[in-house]
Order: C-alpha cells, then structure tokens, then sequence
C-alpha cells in the first residue's frame, strides 16, 4: 500500500470529562481533521485496560490513541496516574515483542484544548501513514 | 432485542455532511436492528415523538441515536426512554455532529465514518445493561470559599432562602478586591457605599458564619454530603473578648507596608485590613510583630482593656459538613514586572491601575489626592496603558481581562472632574465597552477630554529631565505613525490573573481548571454555574475575569442551584458505578487501593463447594460512594470487576465493531 | 550433618502422627531419576516416599486453592520463592494461614535455573515459617550473581533491532499452543476464573494459529504477573515449546524497579505497584515526556 | 515390486525434496531454539538442516507429534461474510501435497488410530483430505529413547503405515524404501531428480522387541475394576490441569467448534481442546458433568486404556513417552499403568 493512498484507522480512548470534551469542543469550533479516528467514550483513562488496546491492534487499527485529563486535572483525582504507570510498562513491553510502541499514543488534552485535540490527530494520522498498514498485531482472520 | 436507530439531520449540521439516509440503510442491515430512520431534529417534540411512536409501533428494547455529542443531549433521551418506560441506559448516542460532520468536509469519508460510528453505538447498545441511581439525602448546609462581593452575594441568597452558610474568607477581613475600588463603573457610585452595607448584612444574617482568616485544609466526600477541614489560623486576639477600640493599634510601634493600600502606606503590626473592616477585630501579623521576633514589646497586651490579646493562640482545625460549596476565591492582578518595556518597578511613576485606585480613594494613602510617587507632586499628564498582560501570546495572557476598558474610562472621567487642568492619554488596541450604559460611559470619558490613542506601547523610559518624567514610545495606528507623549504619570491596565493557589483548592475539590488556572464550569454555554464535580458551583472571577454586576449575577445563580437542591433535599447517584461480579471476584483486594474514593472494601461471602460451606473474601461496591472511574476495573485480573455503563463486554463490543 | 531429605522426612512424619496436619504437600522421585514431582503424603508411611534436592522446583501453593485441599490443614514445603508466592496469596486472601504448616527449606537453588543464581531471597524469614530446614550441603548451591548475569537475554533483546525482536518473539509464540501450563504452575496466577476461561465476554480467540492470539495471553499475562511475579521460573520451565516467558515477567519488573522504584512481591506488602498510582510518579506523556 | 533407492547423505535427500519444491512442501524433524519438531524445508536455517540429520533419524520422536498435519490445531471449516441482510460463504483455498520427512513408527500408529475415529462413518473429510494429500517418509529407530516404550505396545520400528521407511546405513548415507503407491510414487519423482540410485538389499537395522507386551484386553478389565479407585483423586491432588498431555498426546483427538466474526466477516473453525480443563464439559445452563480434575483425569486414562480398547480393540497410546517427558508434574500413561497394578501383559 502506497504511503499517500493509506488511510491508516485510529481507535482512540478518550476520557469523557476532559479529551471527550475537547473533541466536542473540536467540533464546535469547526475545526477540520483527518477521518480516521474513531472515539470511543471512557469515564476515564484509567477505564482501558492492555486487553482493549490490543483488541483493537488485533481487529486491524493501525493505531490506538488513550487520551485522558492532564495529571492533575483527572475528574476523578487520580485516574490518569493510573493510566500513565500502565501504559508506560505496556508500551515497554510491546516495544519488547517488537511491536512499535509508536502506535500506541497516550496523550493528556483537556476539554478546552481542542487544538490540541486537532494537532495530535492530524499528527498521529500523518505518522502512521508514513508508518504503514500495521499488520504485526493483527488476527489475519480481521479485514483491514 | 429490538434495537431501532435514528440518524439526526441536525438540519444541516449533520446532513451538509453526511449521507444520513445512507448510514439509516446501512443500519438496517444489522443484525436485531428493526427500526432505522433519520429525522430532521430528534432533540426536536417531533423528533422526540417520532421515537416514542417507533418504541410502541415496533416495541424496541434498546434505542440508538445518531446526533450531536452525548455530553449535549444523553440527558434528553434518557428521560424519553424513562418516560416510555425503559431504563435510561438503554439509549446508545453516536456523536456524528461534534465528532464527524463538523470537523470534516469529505462528504464520503464523514458518511463511512458516521456509519462506523453508528454500529459502534450499535454494538454497545446491543450489551447494554439496566443501571439504576440511588437517592442520597442531602446536608442542608453550604460552604461559600471566598468573602468578595461574588461569596458574600452568594451566602446571603442561600442564608434568605433559610440554609446556614459559612463564608471562608483567608484575609482577616471580608469584602474582597471590591473594597480596594474607589468607585465603580458606570455609575461611579462609592464601591464602599454600596459594599459595606451588604459585608454588614453578611455579619449579622442569623444563617451566615464568618470564618475570617481561614482557609480549606481539605475536601472529601461527595454531593449532598461535603466533609470539609477548615484551618482557623490564628489571629492572637480574641475575637470574643475585643471590642475593636483600636487602642491597641494606635500604640503599637511597630509600621509595615500595607497591602491594602498596594503598599502605598504603612499599616501597624496589629491592624485591621481597613477602617471598615468586617469583623472590624485587629489582628496581629506575626511576621512583623515585634514581640513574635523578640519576645518583647506587648504593647497591646498592655493597652488591651478586655486582655483580648493572646500572643499563645494556635491555629484551629475545624471539621464541618456541608451538602453544598460554593467556589468564589476571586483573582489577582499581575505585577508587570515581566513587560521591563514598560518599566514598572524601576521607576516610580510607573503603577497600576489598582494603586491608582487606591490614591483616589478618599480613604486611600494619599487621601484621595492623585500624586506622583517620586516627588508627591499632582502629576499633569497621566498616560494609561491597556491590555499590559492580557490579549498578548507571547509574554502574557492571550485572553482579554474585560473590566479593564471601562475602569480606565472611569479613571480618566474622575482625573477629569478632579484634575480639570490634566491630560490624560490611553493608549489601547481597542476598547470593549459592551454591556448596560457602558458605551455611554466611554463616549462619556472622550467627552470630557479623555485622549484615546490606538495602538501598542511599544516602550516607556525615563526622560532624565529635571523632574525625571517619562517618555512613553508608541504606534498610533488611526494616523499611521510613530508618536512619544512626556507623561508625569503612567498607569497600568495590568491583567487579572487566577489566585496562585486556586489549582491547589482546585484538586482538593475535584474540579478542574483551564489552560490559565480559571475554574472550568460544567458547560461553556448551559452550566456556568456547575462545576462537573455534582454539589461544586462556581461564582466570580475565578472562573473568568468579569465586572461586578457579572460576578453578582453568577453568585445568584449558583446560590439558586445550591438552595434547589436544598429544597430538593435528595440527590440521586452517580448511576454508572462499579459492579462486581462476586463469582468471578478472587478478593485479592487489589482494587481496593486503586479506589480515589475508599468506595471498595472487603466483603465475605459464603458458598457452596466441594460438599460443604465456605466463607471466602469478595470485593464490596459502596454505590454512594464510587463515581465510575473505572481505575478498578482496567486493573482487575479477571475482570470481575466491571463500570456500569461501560462493561467490559461493551467496550470490547465497541473496539470489535471498527 | 544429615542429608536434608531425611529430616524432611522426619519432620513430616512427625506431623502427620501427632495429626497436626491431614497432609504433606512435598515432592518425591519422578519416573526418571534425575527429576522430582509433587508429593502428597497423607500417612506418616506415605512420608517415606518424600524428597527434596536441586529438581524439586514446583511451586506447590498453588495446590491449596483446589476443593480437594480444601478444608483439610497442609504442611507444605516452601523454598524462598515459593514462601513469597505463598505471603502474597495469603495477603490476597486465597489461602488462610491457618490452613497451611509452612516447612521452610534453605533453597540450594533448582539445577540450571537461571532465576535461582539471581535469587535473593533463597530461604524464607525463619520467624515467617514453622519450621525451617537447613543444611542443604554448600557443594550444590549455584553461585550467586546479579540478574543482569543470570538473564542476559534480556538485554541481548534489547539490543535487537525492532524487526528482529519480532521475528525472535514471533517464533517463539507461534510454538505456543494454549496449552495454559504456564499460567496453570504460576503460583501467582491464583484468579478463581482466568480471563482466558471467560466465556461472556470472550477476550481470548481460541484459534492456536493466529500470532494476534499469542501476543494477546502472553502480554496480559506478563501484565498480571508483572508486579506480582516471585520469580520461581517455573513458567518457562514447564513450557513444553521452550518459549522463554520469564523473560517477558522479568523484563516488566526491571521496568517497574527503574520508574517506581524496587518492589518485590511476597516480600514487600501490597499494594503491589500497579494498584495504586500518584501525582509524584514519573509522567512520560506530558508536554516535556516522550510521545 | 517395493522399490528402495538409496542416496549418500540426508543432506542429499533434502536437496532431492527441494527439486520437488512445486509439487510437494516438505517438512522435517528438525530443532528450534532446542524445541524438536517438524519445519518447513523452505523455511529451515542452515542450523536447523544441520540439525536435521540427526534428529530425523534420531530414536526419539519430536515434542509435537505429527497428528497437526492431518489434524491441525486449528483449522477453518467456512469462511462467510455479511452484505446488508444476506450472509455469503466463501471458498477456501485448497492445500497442496505435503511430505513429512523422519515420523517415528509410534507417531504413525497413532495416525492409524486417529484414522479409526476420523475415517469412519461420518468421514472427517477436513482430515481424510490431509491424509490423502500427505507422503510419510518414516525413519526408522535403532533403539529406544529414555521414555520410549513403543514396544510394550506391539509397535515395531519399521512402520508398516508409512509411504516409504527410512534407513540408515553405516556411513551417511541413507534407503528409502515404497511401501505404498504414494510412497513409489515418490521414488520415481526422487530418481527424476537424479542423486538416487535404484538399489537392492536393505542394511538390517532393526531390533527384535523381546519385552513382552501389554495385554489391551487386561488393561481394560483391569480399569473396569478401578472407576471408583481413590487413585484418580490422589492423581489429581497433583495435577495442574494444564493442556500438556492431551495436545503432545498423538492419540488425543478432541476439538471445539468455535465462531470468530468481527465486522461483517468471520469463521467458523474447530480447534483443540482439552479433556483436562475446567470447561471442557461445560454446559450452556452451566452444569459440568465432570466438576473436578478428579473427574477430568480419570475420564482421560479411562478414554485411552478403557473406551477407546472397547470400541476399537486396542489401547489408545503408543508409548511415544511424551507426557512421561512433558508432564510438569509426572503423571503419564506409564506412571498410571504402573500405579493401577495387576497383570497387564499377554500370557
């Protein structure tokens, strides 16, 4: 698949009171992005657990994006600490299977940080497609 | 099951972009979908109606909305399936306007996206399970943090509507920054005339506690039943015992800048923050006593008639419950000293518009007369600088502190009426006068002489003449050229800037806040009032610059939502709180520690195994307690451990519909 | 000085007499010499059978959560790392203290083991256990040396490059059968359901020939132990394809000693490092921390 | 008319298999990260062909039997897709001609008696397609592995089943003699490819098994006696209940039939499964006929030493000795045949 033609598919885990909210804002302020990131609303970051991550590598997503409040900002206090100490040992671990842990983005934007929002999907979207259809965590029995 | 699905125009919002007819056939396709349709507003009565008729017609079980985000209007179809007799949770929304048709172009990729989407809900719905509140009995009393005017407004609406409050004030007196105004804009009444009577009234409402020089120590708890440690911190006189004779401060020695004044005058170790204080009791300041330095001196203890004075007084931790809190800590305003283009702090003449304030105050340091810091000498040409701090990327804050504009007009139109042989110049990049007879007031300022010049300083220095006056460098962008004005005087309009502690406050309440330290209300548009911790509202400055009637009103408004929910006298849970499956559950316990909310605790449970009967340990939910974060159900090994609303069979659902 | 296995021997007998235990959880010689196997005496004749040398590597706690040992008071043998394993059960509330007679054994360390040249803890707390047997002679013991010299291969794939560390990990899971003889003699993997027995929601695909699947068990089982692992071995020991699973579980551990500092399950009280989490902790997704 | 030919080295052999690239894949014993087993020829490292020339001709069968070839551990039965309201199937692509080069006689015996199970009314026609399409090259033994016990039940080294066996000779070199069509027909593909030679006398290489052997008739009185025996329940006081021993088993044949679907398309394959885990027998309203690994276990030897003699006349193992090598915590058929006692063997 050619770099320009791939259209690279993005699950992202977003936080319902801070990086949901700065999608939502996204959209309210018109702002454009790329179509391949679908959301998917968790209380909180601290909700995904490894097995969801890759399920969804496994059902094809080229990348997955947890998006949750910055540390400090958690709705519920201590929610995205949590997030952060996983994640950070889940992407060392792929990393040691070989599975690039580039693929795997965690991300703190809060509900008024729309542009954020906007920057880290176009830029997540446009390194993914520099890095290719991602078939090293997929169950073959998926389409891609 | 029977899940039915409706796809919202939005009117155009959704179908501009989306082929909405599409994505309805496509879900029709779908596995238990029996009804699919799109409509033209479904938050609509129509809309509204159009899905309950197709829940009779095709008696549904689960409901799936394409529209606008969930955040928006979740609410509006749970109480339609509440009235159609389902459980509010088994409406599924699929956010296609927020999430799709407003942020892309692409008619063909919105619409494959949308479609995704919509079998994402799909899915979820298909799993949805029944979620149920409970009713939480509410503690009928309110904590208001803050005693400006927005906290005192705010107590005494709750204390009229007969609901004990306690006002927390840090300083040792109430009242705020608005005590610190001279007038106010634009009627130029007395901001004293019309403060003071209202700080009285606070002082003696039978339904209102002043806690001065107080602060919050911690926060826990939850909505309708807040457990709040107040540090009381001592005041070394006894409030009970003073009858504010002021004796005592008369004859203290010992002379320190005073704040109030923006250090533009001295006060005395034992003071009172200002003559009409509320409690108008002196306290002392240990930093500069004397006696707290060097154990000598007690000169007031000496003097004190009622021995009100007690140097060994301790702090005080108070632990009190309150159903509601009201957040009013108000603001600061930047010190300039990061612009070095305009030289404040280096050189004399250069101050703010608040010490202006405070010089023409009548009460002020200056007896209300205008005059130079240098020399004491009535300055006659006073330039006003807007925006220094606000509206500026780089080395400020990008948002506008909008009171400024009209307080510098009431400043030129008392300098005027003051001073009628004074200049004054303001350099602005454009003036905001919106709002009730404020247009008028800044005409009104041209008027009587007010010389308004647009454009940026770009430097302000001293002249190095005789009496060391300043050049103040500038762009006037109506005539297009460069321009320098000799100024005896250069006030600063400095930006308003969150109280530096109001992040800390902030996480003890479990609110969050912008990008600047602002509190962040529920809903931009709907809730400026909520804050998204249930039972938190906010009121005043801290949650956005705004004039005092602003800040009043948003006091009312949350003082309502405090007293509605009093009245209510119930609240109802956080529905989507954890679920243990206790067949599953190993009660290792480990969720226990990873719960924000000690919502999780041990519990036994006896079973049947092996031809005999076994206690063994289960984790236990206490569903007042738990707000559904969910941390212990992304840590649970076998996932016994499960958040209503969003099981792991949902999300699983979820993922493997993409 | 008596051979360990005699006062083994001696010490369960004795237990069994006085009836202060219904059973020996021991080991005893397998079908081949040169192994030993899981034991169960239930007589004091029985405890003839009993033997502990360099081969007696199962971890026997995990026994305990059974029905057929339910009700019934064990003394088990417990090398230093099947001791942490028990601690750490006990604290999870799986086995009670009173069920159990703990017979310490001072470990020789089990033959090529590479877990046992890094072991640091090789005998349980003497005051932890209710008898603790000494005297295994100094000749076997494996020489002690650092974990990075007992398990170079970490390291070693670390150094490989992202494509080769696939192809390594990838040969190795494929071998992989579901078979569940690692989970199944982990003496931390003690979940009463497994959340790869869960049938609704299913989040493991039976399918033994999608590589998807394999990563999948391995990474969340590696995430289950990873803060809970006592490092006994006994995954890649009973591996019958060999895949070196250790690896993975020693990998995370090293991991979470360098961000949060050292934590050693069955040694240290819970919360173990993964349950519980705070402000002061290292940040590596702000602004400043790496992507 | 059995043809043999013969050719100097094994490595020879291979490269011969190599020539037959495009009508047979070929797989040999060989070792992976010390792991013995068969890999495809055309994906072996130069270490892994090296190893080979021992392995394949080693007495000791590999860690995984050959039964995957005709019985894979997983493998589809229907591909199908979704469009709107209609479902569609879709082909499945058609498996070429393998040949599976140094099976062990034991290993083939079990083929023989999984063929008893599969090949018999109703046809398993996944597997008998396997069969037909599969050439067994089989390599002879010359004596036993440590836990072999093949000969206690009647199985010689030179496996009768095979398309063609194996021999060594003294030096390097190596026979391969046809005993089946598919077996001639490969010796004429072989010779095509030039290094063989047509050749008359074998080297006799084989052993005369003295011990006698397991009578399947005692040994299934013998557990007839034993169903209410305490012994399963002191077995299972120390199993793990793990997988090991029925997927290393060449005579275990039980699979699952299981749906993966995501979006609009999936599978329905079967998979193995395992008599020993807890699910096995689980039933949709949740019962479990077998609750316990008591159960479990005695429910498995009673399958291979009992059931399996009563529908089939012969004892369900070959004594390959692989759940004696694998079992982590040493309960194999032989350690049970031991522990159930009595005499088993032919008068």
């Amino acid at each position: 698949m050619t770099q320009n033609s791939f259209e690279p598919k993005i699950v992202a885990f977003c936080c319902n009171w801070c990086s949901y909210a700065g999608a939502d804002l996204a959209g309210t302020g018109r702002m454009k992005y790329p179509e391949n990131i679908r959301i998917i609303r968790v209380p909180c970051s601290s909700r995904v657990d490894a097995s969801l991550v890759l399920r969804a590598f496994q059902n094809g997503a080229d990348g997955v994006m947890i998006a949750g409040c910055h540390p400090g900002d958690c709705h519920y206090d201590t929610g995205n600490y949590h997030t952060r100490k996983r994640m950070v040992l889940l992407k060392s671990l792929l990393e040691f299977i070989g599975l690039s842990s580039d693929r795997l983005l965690v991300k703190w934007i809060s509900g008024n940080e729309a542009d954020r929002f906007q920057v880290t999907v176009e830029r997540f979207t446009k390194e993914l497609k520099q890095m290719g259809a991602y078939e090293k965590a997929r169950d073959l029995r998926c389409a891609k | 099951m029977k899940i039915g699905v409706f796809i919202c125009w939005c009117g155009s919002n959704i179908k501009g972009t989306v082929d909405v007819e599409g994505v309805a056939s496509y879900m029709r396709g779908l596995p238990q979908v029996v009804y699919a349709n799109d409509v033209q507003y479904l938050c609509s009565e129509v809309g509204q109606s159009e899905i309950g008729r197709a829940i009779d017609e095709h008696n549904l079980d689960r409901v799936v909305i394409g529209a606008c985000s969930p955040r928006m209007h979740e609410a509006t179809f749970q109480q339609l399936m509440v009235s159609k007799g389902l459980n509010p949770f088994y409406v599924e929304m699929a956010n296609l306007r927020e999430h799709c048709s407003w942020v892309h172009t692409d008619k063909e990729k919105a619409t494959a996206k949308a479609i995704d989407l919509v079998r994402k809900a799909v899915a979820k719905a298909r799993h949805a399970i029944a979620i149920f509140s409970e009713q939480l009995e509410v503690r009928k009393r309110a904590l208001v943090i803050g005693g400006g005017i927005a906290g005192i407004q705010a107590a005494l609406d709750i204390a009229d509507a007969g609901y004990p409050v306690d006002l927390l004030e840090r300083e040792p007196s109430i009242g705020g920054k608005m005590a610190q105004f001279d007038k106010t804009f634009p009627t130029l009444d007395c901001s004293a005339c019309i403060l003071t009577p209202k700080m009285v009234e606070a002082a003696i409402h039978k339904n209102i506690t002043l806690l001065t020089s107080s602060h919050v120590e911690a926060v826990s708890g939850y909505v309708g039943n807040f457990s709040v440690t107040i540090r009381k911190r001592s005041t070394s006189v006894r409030a009970e015992l003073c009858n504010g004779c002021g004796e005592c401060i008369a004859k203290c020695p010992r002379k320190v800048d005073n704040e109030f004044d923006q250090g533009l005058s001295k006060r005395k170790a034992i003071y009172t923050l200002f003559p009409q204080a509320v409690p108008n009791k002196p306290v002392i300041d240990r930093d500069s006593c004397i006696y707290f330095k060097t154990g000598k001196c007690a000169l007031c203890k000496k003097v004190c008639t009622t021995g009100a004075i007690d140097y060994d007084m301790q702090d005080e931790l108070v632990d009190r419950a309150y159903g509601a809190i009201v957040v009013a800590t108000g603001f600061d305003l930047n010190k300039p000293q990061n612009l070095g283009e305009y030289h404040y702090g280096q050189h004399p003449d250069v101050i703010t518009s608040l010490d202006l304030e405070r010089m023409l105050n009548a009460s002020g340091p200056t007896s209300g007369k205008v005059l130079r810091p240098s020399n004491g000498q009535k300055p006659k040409r006073i330039a006003f600088i807007q925006c220094v701090g606000s509206r500026d990327k780089h080395k400020g804050n990008p948002y506008c502190s909008k009171v400024c504009c009209l307080y510098t007009a009431k400043h030129a139109v008392l300098l005027s009426e003051k001073y009628p042989d004074s200049e004054t110049y303001i350099f602005y990049i454009d003036v905001r006068a919106a709002g009730k007879n404020y247009e008028e007031f800044y005409e009104k300022a041209r008027l009587q002489g007010a010389k308004y010049l647009r454009g940026q300083v770009s430097k302000v220095e001293p002249l190095g003449d005789k009496d060391n006056r300043l050049l103040v460098r500038g762009f006037d962008a109506s005539l297009g050229e460069q321009m320098e004005i000799e100024a005896d005087l250069v006030v600063l309009a400095t930006s308003i800037v969150p109280k530096t502690d109001a992040k800390q406050l902030g996480s003890m309440l479990g609110i969050s806040s912008d990008q600047y330290g602002f509190f962040t209300e529920a809903h931009a548009k709907l809730k400026p009032f909520e804050t998204q911790t249930q039972g938190i509202y906010l009121a005043g400055v801290c949650q956005g610059p705004k004039d005092i009637p602003e800040a009043v009103t948003q006091a009312s408004g949350a003082a309502a939502k405090a007293i509605i929910m009093f009245n209510k006298g119930q609240v109802k849970s956080v529905p989507t709180t954890a679920i243990v499956n206790q067949d599953l559950c190993s009660g290792c316990m480990q969720c226990e520690s990873a719960c924000p909310y000690e919502a999780i605790s041990s519990e036994q449970v006896s079973e049947r195994a092996a031809g005999q009967t076994r206690q063994r340990v289960v984790a236990g939910v206490n569903r007042v307690l738990c707000q559904g974060c969910g941390a212990c159900a992304g840590l649970c090994r076998s996932g016994a451990m499960d958040i209503g609303g969003f099981t792991h069979r949902q999300l699983l659902a979820e993922v493997d519909s993409l | 000085m008596r051979e360990i296995g005699e006062v083994l021997r001696g010490v369960a007998s004795k237990l069994l007499n006085s009836g202060e235990v219904d059973l020996v959880l021991g080991y005893t010689r397998g079908e081949s010499s040169h192994v030993s196997v899981p034991y169960v005496a239930t007589s004091p004749e029985e405890t003839g059978n009993l033997c502990f040398d360099g081969t007696s590597s199962m971890a026997l706690s995990k026994y305990l959560l059974q029905d057929n040992f339910a009700g019934k008071k064990t003394a088990l043998i417990v090398k230093g790392c099947d001791y942490r394993a028990v601690k750490l059960s006990i604290s999870e509330n799986r086995i009670e203290r009173g069920q159990v007679y703990l017979i310490g054994v001072d470990c020789p360390g089990m033959h090529q083991s590479p877990f046992c040249m890094s072991c640091e803890y090789k005998s349980p707390p003497a005051d932890a256990v209710d008898v603790l047997l000494t005297g295994v002679e100094a000749a076997t013991r494996l020489e002690v040396s650092s974990h990075r010299r007992a398990l170079p291969e970490i390291e070693a794939i670390e150094r490989m490059s992202e494509h080769d560390r696939f192809e390594y990990w990838k040969r190795q899971f494929n071998r992989c059968k579901h078979c569940y003889t690692c989970r199944n003699a982990c003496p931390v993997c003690t979940c009463r359901v497994c959340l790869f027995d869960r049938e609704n929601p299913e989040f493991i695909d039976a399918a033994k020939d999608q590589l998807a699947q394999h990563q999948f068990y391995h990474v969340i089982r590696a995430f289950h132990v990873a803060d809970r692992c006592v490092g006994c071995g006994e995954c890649a020991r009973v591996c019958p394809e060999g895949v070196p699973l250790h690896l993975l579980h020693q990998k995370l551990q090293r991991e979470l000693d360098k961000f949060y500092g050292r934590y050693r399950a069955g040694i240290d009280e819970l919360p173990t490092p993964l349950s519980h989490a705070h402000a002061h902790e290292p940040d590596f997704f702000g602004k400043v921390g790496k992507q | 008319m059995r043809a043999s030919i013969k050719t100097e080295s094994l490595e020879s052999l291979l490269t011969a298999c190599e020539g037959l690239a495009n009508k047979y894949r070929t797989f040999v014993s060989t070792s992976e990260d010390g792991v013995t087993g068969f890999r495809p020829l055309d994906h072996m490292t130069k270490e892994q062909r090296q190893a080979a020339a021992t392995i394949a001709l080693d007495n000791k069968p590999t860690v995984g039997s050959i039964k995957s070839f005709f019985f894979p551990d997983s493998e589809i039965y229907i591909k199908f897709a979704r469009q709107g309201r209609k479902v569609e199937q879709t082909k499945l692509e058609v498996m070429g001609r393998q040949l599976i080069l140094g099976v062990k006689a034991c290993d083939l015996k079990s083929v023989e008696m999984i063929d008893k199970v599969f090949l018999s009314e109703p046809v398993d026609n996944l597997y008998l397609e396997k069969r037909e399409k599969t050439t067994v090259i089989a390599a002879v033994c010359h004596q036993f592995g440590e836990t072999c016990s093949c000969h206690e039940f009647g199985i010689a080294p030179v496996a009768s089943a095979a398309d063609l066996v194996l021999r060594r000779g003294s030096v390097d070199e190596v026979y391969l003699t046809a005993q089946t069509a598919k077996g001639e027909e490969l010796v004429g593909d072989l010779l095509a490819q030039g290094c063989f030679v047509v050749c008359e006398h074998m080297p006799r290489s084989v052993y005369e098994s003295a011990s006698p052997q397991l009578s399947a008739m005692q040994v299934q009185k013998r557990m007839d006696e034993l169903f209410e025996s305490p012994l399963w329940d002191k077995l299972a006081k120390t199993c793990l209940g793990c997988g090991t021993c029925t997927y290393y088993c060449p005579t275990c044949h039980c699979y699952d039939i299981r749906d993966f679907s995501r979006r609009d398309q999936g599978v329905r394959y079967r998979t193995w499964d395992s008599c020993m885990f807890s699910n096995f027998t689980n039933m949709a309203g949740g019962h479990n006929p077998r609750p316990t690994r008591s159960d479990r276990l005695r429910n498995r030897f009673f399958h291979k030493l009992n059931y399996f003699v009563k529908k089939h006349g012969e004892l369900a193992c070959v004594g390959c000795g692989r759940c004696a090598e694998l079992c982590p915590v040493g309960i194999s058929i032989s350690s049970v045949l031991k522990e159930i006692g009595g005499d088993l063997h032919e008068s």
